[in-house]
């Protein structure tokens, strides 16, 4: 890890114009949260809220959020054509794929939050749980962590990483993953939710809907984080193997 | 010129052209036809092809099947001419061809507009006998007729075959069906003031085909999206206001109105609002983009 | 180049065999030669391979083939010999969301330099951005980009820089200034490898030049040389005289004269000996008592030869 | 009539900087060099020429005409070769200038044969149906040469043609814009290499920082001149000799840079050492040592 890349980045990754597109973006929910407040019951509030959480954000937002900053923590560099100096800079090459993945995951956490503590916030005055947004929070670290493992590598290996990037989250989290049980359990927002169903108390219609999403995939903060534990290690190494034996420049 | 015992050595080197310049209207229609050959990747790889061309040979697909099914349902010789309007016809087929336009419209527009702008060919463009306006003109008039196009052709097709196989004769059928001739152009006409507007400016800002076109399709079905959660929770006296920002829903709204169809209740008319309303919206959001396209255009020339 | 001279005394690159390929295309093909200090001129038109050359040399890409060294070591195999490598790389990208001072900051960090805050002063002053270091890279010129990139490359004393095409963009006076820097660079015994097309460039700044054509190494040695070798080639030569008539008549006596077109005050003749043509010209000038007011060479020396060596004329 | 006429020019882009400073020139027909540093205020007097930008003092007349008035109808006269990319890569060479044909008010059959002709011209006959994205540098710019003048124009402004090519692909594009005077066609085009406009130019307009240095035809070589002289031999016994004569010489390398304030011409000395010492004769001319002379110059008088 080296904190000058690390800054580099994250002062790249969190341009304004972009930072606000994604903020709009995850902060969205928040918003609509916030008209729903207004002559609703707290319980019908609470519902509300984690419908918005489980359907707009963690299923949309959320990966979009770190589909963009992932993959363009590498794929930037790349198609700038920045790469070469980075590359050739007194860095074992694991400390790069690290740094890389430790700055998509802050920046992805960073733009979600801003989101999710907005939508918090909204929520625990209405209900007057300050407790209530925990579960995304989990949820968020979650995605921000699979995602970041997933696009990072993506965006250092294919040159149109958004647009790879975005069919991956079709068809095999959207399509796959809810029609073939065996890979449900590797879809990325599927093991996000998974978490956040595990912590704190979920409203019977989010249950419901919770349910549905998961299909077979049985809630759990440690199975969740541990998944995404062996992800992670799995991309620094691909990343480094890349960083070290591939071509780093096009022809 | 030449006979048996002359040799001509024709070195014309740079000719001068003295012939008429058609000025600022060719130049307009130039940007119009360049317009059909792009969206339809028309004198460009293959691969650029297959995208529109799998649009349209859809869009045509299913009018066939359409036609088919009245066929099979007029020659069939039980439940003859029994419950008719079980059949899919008119504004239905919008229902469906709307959606394939959806895509084409996301295709069309970025096409039109991105590549234009990020491989700096604006700077040729006004170069020549053209400014912002004209420029602008030229694309609103490929695009416009293209997604027109889109709609009505295949309708077109549906209403001949609609007749031909019709039991009254193809004639009776016709004249029996005039208003058809008003009311499909009329609801293309709304589907592509509202899809395109949105499409266009996307188009105008961002700066690859591939997110132009991505970002319309997803911010229609957010915005759809956000719109159920509104009607549904809101209780303040302006949250049905955002039933209005469900862009998706207004032509299909107008539609069913156009068409009188009333099977499914579209978000703004669960939010309360009447079809004028939708039409309104429609129209000013084709103003908007027609305004904020023009103000982007002029900032980058 | 059966004689050597693709090799150097001292090296501190050395590349054996080196070749690299693209699918089919064959981008760099069996180079074998090395550099040591001084600045060494990449020479070669556009599509050679100098940038594929670079960017082998520097660990960017993995060669197809063969084998690399700086100081010894494979960058790819141990990153620490970045500390002693500075590299320009030719395409025009920066990191643009940084102001000048902050990129050649962050190089500096990278390459831990002892007192980065001294040594991003003196690499900016080097390359004369004092007065732009606080500006975004984006609003940067073509040639103040360059010269970011320059004083990115040089932050960290290097004692091996890579430039490829280092002065492409720049104006004039900026481009006066770099060669001075490169050419100081190289007599305080650094190894420069300057890539470039420009051929007058190279020579005013380089002692020895690699020339590449096609992906292969098609020439090696000091400038002057190299011309020397050439100068057999046969080319043409422009004459504006007061009387190309006369002067043509004069010159058709040489056998090495094979051919002479006028075009008004203008003669095109084609020389199978240019050399011996050139001693040849004023004697013939004076005794036609023709002035001559303007001679130039219509393929400029290298020009030549790299055109020589694609399409053998 | 003059190519283009400006009077009190001037332009900035919202800044306190003026992109050019109030600028009075007179340019006749020709071959004209736009030479300037990065940043000096050729792109911007280009644009300005073309209507694309609105200066914020003084007028521009074009080919007679006032740009402010008719800038559209100016435009099917003018052809424009911009800096940078601006092909569409996804197009064939042919459908692309045809294409840019059109745009000039060209009807589609004729602008398709003239795009043909003009990519033989410029020498892509034989590629001329391959996508410009698979074209290297050379080719593309040949093909942006190619829509600028397919249109049949009496004004092109090339705007650094010759930026990023080879020795060998530069030389073909000024051999091409030499031709276009051929052709008839007024030229008028920027770099910031004087070796490019001293090859090609008739005329040569110098800006630097948005202000005229120098307004003048290039001149044709004079006594009074700078010449510089590369030989193959001994440059020292050839500068001895001329500094016998009275002349003063700089010798750099086999370079030797003779200024002479006599009545007597300086070629005819040069040849006369030359031929006296048996020293051959690669190189003589005037003109480039003393252009870049005045740009340096200029450069370091403003500090």
């Amino acid at each position: 890890m080296n904190v000058a890349v690390i800054h580099n980045i994250l002062l790249r990754l969190l341009r304004l114009r972009r930072l606000i597109g994604l903020a709009l973006l995850t902060g969205m929910p928040a918003g609509v949260l916030f008209f729903l407040t207004f002559g609703n019951s707290e319980q019908d509030i609470r519902g509300f809220y984690e419908m918005l959480n489980i359907t707009v954000l963690t299923i949309i937002a959320l990966p979009v959020t770190a589909l963009v900053l992932a993959s363009a923590a590498f794929g930037e560099e790349r198609n700038d054509q920045t790469l070469t100096f980075l590359v050739t800079k007194p860095l074992p090459r694991w400390h790069i794929a690290l740094s890389m993945l430790t700055a998509a995951t802050l920046a992805t956490f960073a733009v979600g939050g801003i989101g999710i503590v907005a939508g918090w916030v909204v929520a625990a005055v209405a209900v007057g749980d300050a407790t209530i947004g925990l579960n995304t929070t989990v949820g968020l670290v979650v995605a921000s962590l699979g995602y970041s493992a997933v696009f990072v590598p993506l965006g250092l290996l294919v040159s149109r990483s958004t647009l790879t990037g975005l069919a991956f989250i079709f068809i095999w989290e959207f399509i796959i993953g809810a029609s073939v049980t065996g890979v449900s359990t590797f879809s990325v927002f599927r093991t996000a939710l998974s978490a956040y169903g595990d912590v704190g108390t979920v409203t019977i219609d989010a249950r419901e809907a919770l349910e549905g999403v998961l299909g077979n995939v049985i809630p759990g903060v440690g199975g969740a984080f541990a998944k995404v534990g062996v992800l992670l290690v799995l991309s620094l190494a691909f990343t480094t193997w890349v960083l070290r034996r591939r071509d780093l420049a096009n022809e | 010129m030449v006979d048996g015992s002359d040799a001509v050595i024709v070195d014309r080197g740079y000719r001068h052209y003295e012939g008429e310049r058609t000025g600022s209207r060719g130049a307009v229609a130039a940007v119009v036809r360049e317009g059909y050959r792009r969206v339809l990747g028309l004198r460009r790889k293959a691969r650029r092809k297959v995208l529109p061309w799998f649009l349209i040979s859809l869009a045509l697909i299913t009018v066939a099947i359409f036609i088919g099914i009245h066929w099979v349902a007029s020659s069939a010789p039980i439940g003859r001419g029994e419950a008719p309007e079980l059949l899919p016809r008119y504004g239905e087929y919008f229902d469906l061809i709307s959606v394939i336009a959806l895509l084409f419209t996301a295709l069309a527009a970025a096409e039109l507009f991105v590549p234009d702008r990020v491989q700096g060919v604006l700077n040729v463009y006004f170069s020549r006998p053209l400014n912002t306006d004209r420029y602008l003109l030229g694309k609103l008039i490929a695009l416009a007729s293209l997604i027109l196009s889109f709609y009505l052709v295949p309708q077109l097709i549906f209403h001949i075959g609609l007749a031909a196989v019709d039991d009254s004769g193809f004639l009776t059928y016709m004249s029996e069906n005039l208003d058809v001739w008003w009311k499909v152009p009329a609801t293309a006409l709304v589907y592509f003031a509202v899809h395109a507007s949105v499409a266009v400016v996307i188009a105008a800002f961002l700066p690859r085909v591939g997110a132009a076109a991505g970002l319309f399709l997803g911010g229609m079905l957010i915005l759809n999206l956000l719109a159920g959660f509104f009607i549904e929770g809101t209780n303040l006296w302006f949250g049905r206001y955002f039933g209005l920002i469900a862009l998706e829903q207004h032509p299909r709204y107008v539609r069913d109105w156009i068409f009188d169809i009333d099977t499914i209740e579209h978000l703004p008319e669960r939010a309360g609002f009447d079809p004028w309303t939708s039409l309104g919206v429609s129209i000013i959001v084709f103003i908007g983009a027609v305004l904020v396209t023009r103000w982007q255009y002029r900032r980058i020339a | 180049m059966t004689t050597g001279a693709q090799h150097v005394t001292d090296p501190t690159v050395q590349l054996a065999s080196l070749s690299k390929w693209f699918g089919q295309k064959v981008a760099v093909s069996d180079i074998e030669c090395s550099f040591g200090p001084g600045v060494t001129g990449l020479l070669g038109p556009n599509g050679a391979g100098k940038t594929t050359l670079l960017r082998l040399m520097t660990g960017v890409l993995v060669p197809s083939s063969g084998s690399l060294s700086i100081h010894g070591e494979n960058p790819r195999a141990n990153p620490d010999i970045y500390c002693r490598i500075g590299l320009v790389p030719e395409d025009e990208a920066v990191y643009n969301h940084l102001t000048a001072r902050q990129f050649i900051r962050w190089s500096a960090d990278l390459t831990h330099v002892g007192d980065a805050a001294i040594a991003v002063e003196r690499a900016i002053r080097a390359v004369a951005l004092e007065n732009a270091a606080d500006r975004r890279l984006a609003t940067f010129s073509k040639g103040m980009r360059q010269r970011a990139k320059v004083a990115s490359a040089l932050v960290h004393d290097p004692d091996v820089l890579f430039l490829d095409e280092p002065l492409n963009g720049a104006d004039p006076v900026q481009r006066a200034a770099l060669i001075d820097l490169f050419v100081r660079l190289g007599a305080e015994g650094r190894t420069v490898i300057v890539s470039s097309h420009v051929l007058g460039e190279v020579e005013r700044m380089a002692g020895r030049v690699i020339a590449m054509v096609d992906g292969r190494l098609a020439a090696a040695g000091p400038v002057a040389a190299i011309r020397d070798a050439m100068s057999d080639i046969p080319r043409k030569i422009r004459i504006e005289s007061t009387d190309p008539r006369a002067l043509a008549t004069a010159l058709l006596t040489a056998p090495f004269v094979t051919g002479i077109a006028i075009e008004a005050n203008v003669l095109h003749v084609q020389s199978a000996e240019p050399v011996q043509f050139a001693y040849m010209l004023p004697e013939a000038a004076r005794a036609a008592a023709v002035r001559l007011t303007r001679v130039d060479p219509e393929d400029d020396s290298l020009e030549s030869v790299f055109r020589y060596l694609v399409d053998g004329r | 009539m003059n190519l283009v006429e400006t009077t009190s020019l001037s332009h900035d882009y919202g800044g306190t900087v003026l992109a050019l400073d109030n600028l009075n020139v007179e340019i006749p027909g020709g071959v004209v060099g736009l030479v300037g540093a990065n940043g000096a205020g050729k792109t911007t007097l280009l644009r300005i020429i073309l209507g694309l930008l609105h200066p914020s003092g003084g007028a521009v007349t074009v080919l007679g005409t006032s740009v402010a008035d008719d800038a559209l109808g100016l435009r099917s006269r003018i052809g424009y070769m911009p800096e940078g990319k601006c092909l569409p890569l996804d197009q064939t060479a042919a459908d692309f200038v045809a294409f840019t044909a059109e745009l000039a008010g060209i009807p589609s059959t004729e602008a398709r044969r003239r795009a043909s002709e003009t990519l033989f011209l410029v020498g892509l006959h034989e590629e001329r149906f391959r996508y410009l994205g698979d074209f290297s540098t050379g080719m593309q710019q040949r093909v942006k040469l190619a829509q600028s003048i397919v249109g049949d124009p009496d004004l092109v402004l090339l705007d650094e043609p010759a930026a990023g090519l080879d020795p060998a692909g530069r030389e073909q594009m000024l051999d091409l814009i030499r031709r276009l005077r051929e052709f008839g066609i007024n030229v008028m085009f920027s770099s910031h290499i004087l070796e490019d406009i001293e090859q090609t130019c008739d005329w040569v307009v110098m800006l630097d920082a948005g202000r005229l240095v120098r307004n003048a035809p290039l001149e044709p070589p004079s006594d009074g001149d700078e010449v510089s002289v590369e030989v193959i031999g001994d440059p020292e016994l050839v500068a001895t000799a001329l500094i016998e004569r009275g002349a003063q010489t700089f010798v750099d390398g086999q370079v030797i840079r003779v200024v002479h304030g006599g009545v007597e011409d300086v070629f005819d000395l040069v040849i006369e050492a030359l031929a006296e010492h048996e020293i051959g004769l690669r190189r003589m001319g005037t003109s480039l040592s003393s252009l870049e002379d005045l740009f340096l110059k200029h450069e370091a008088e403003r500090g």
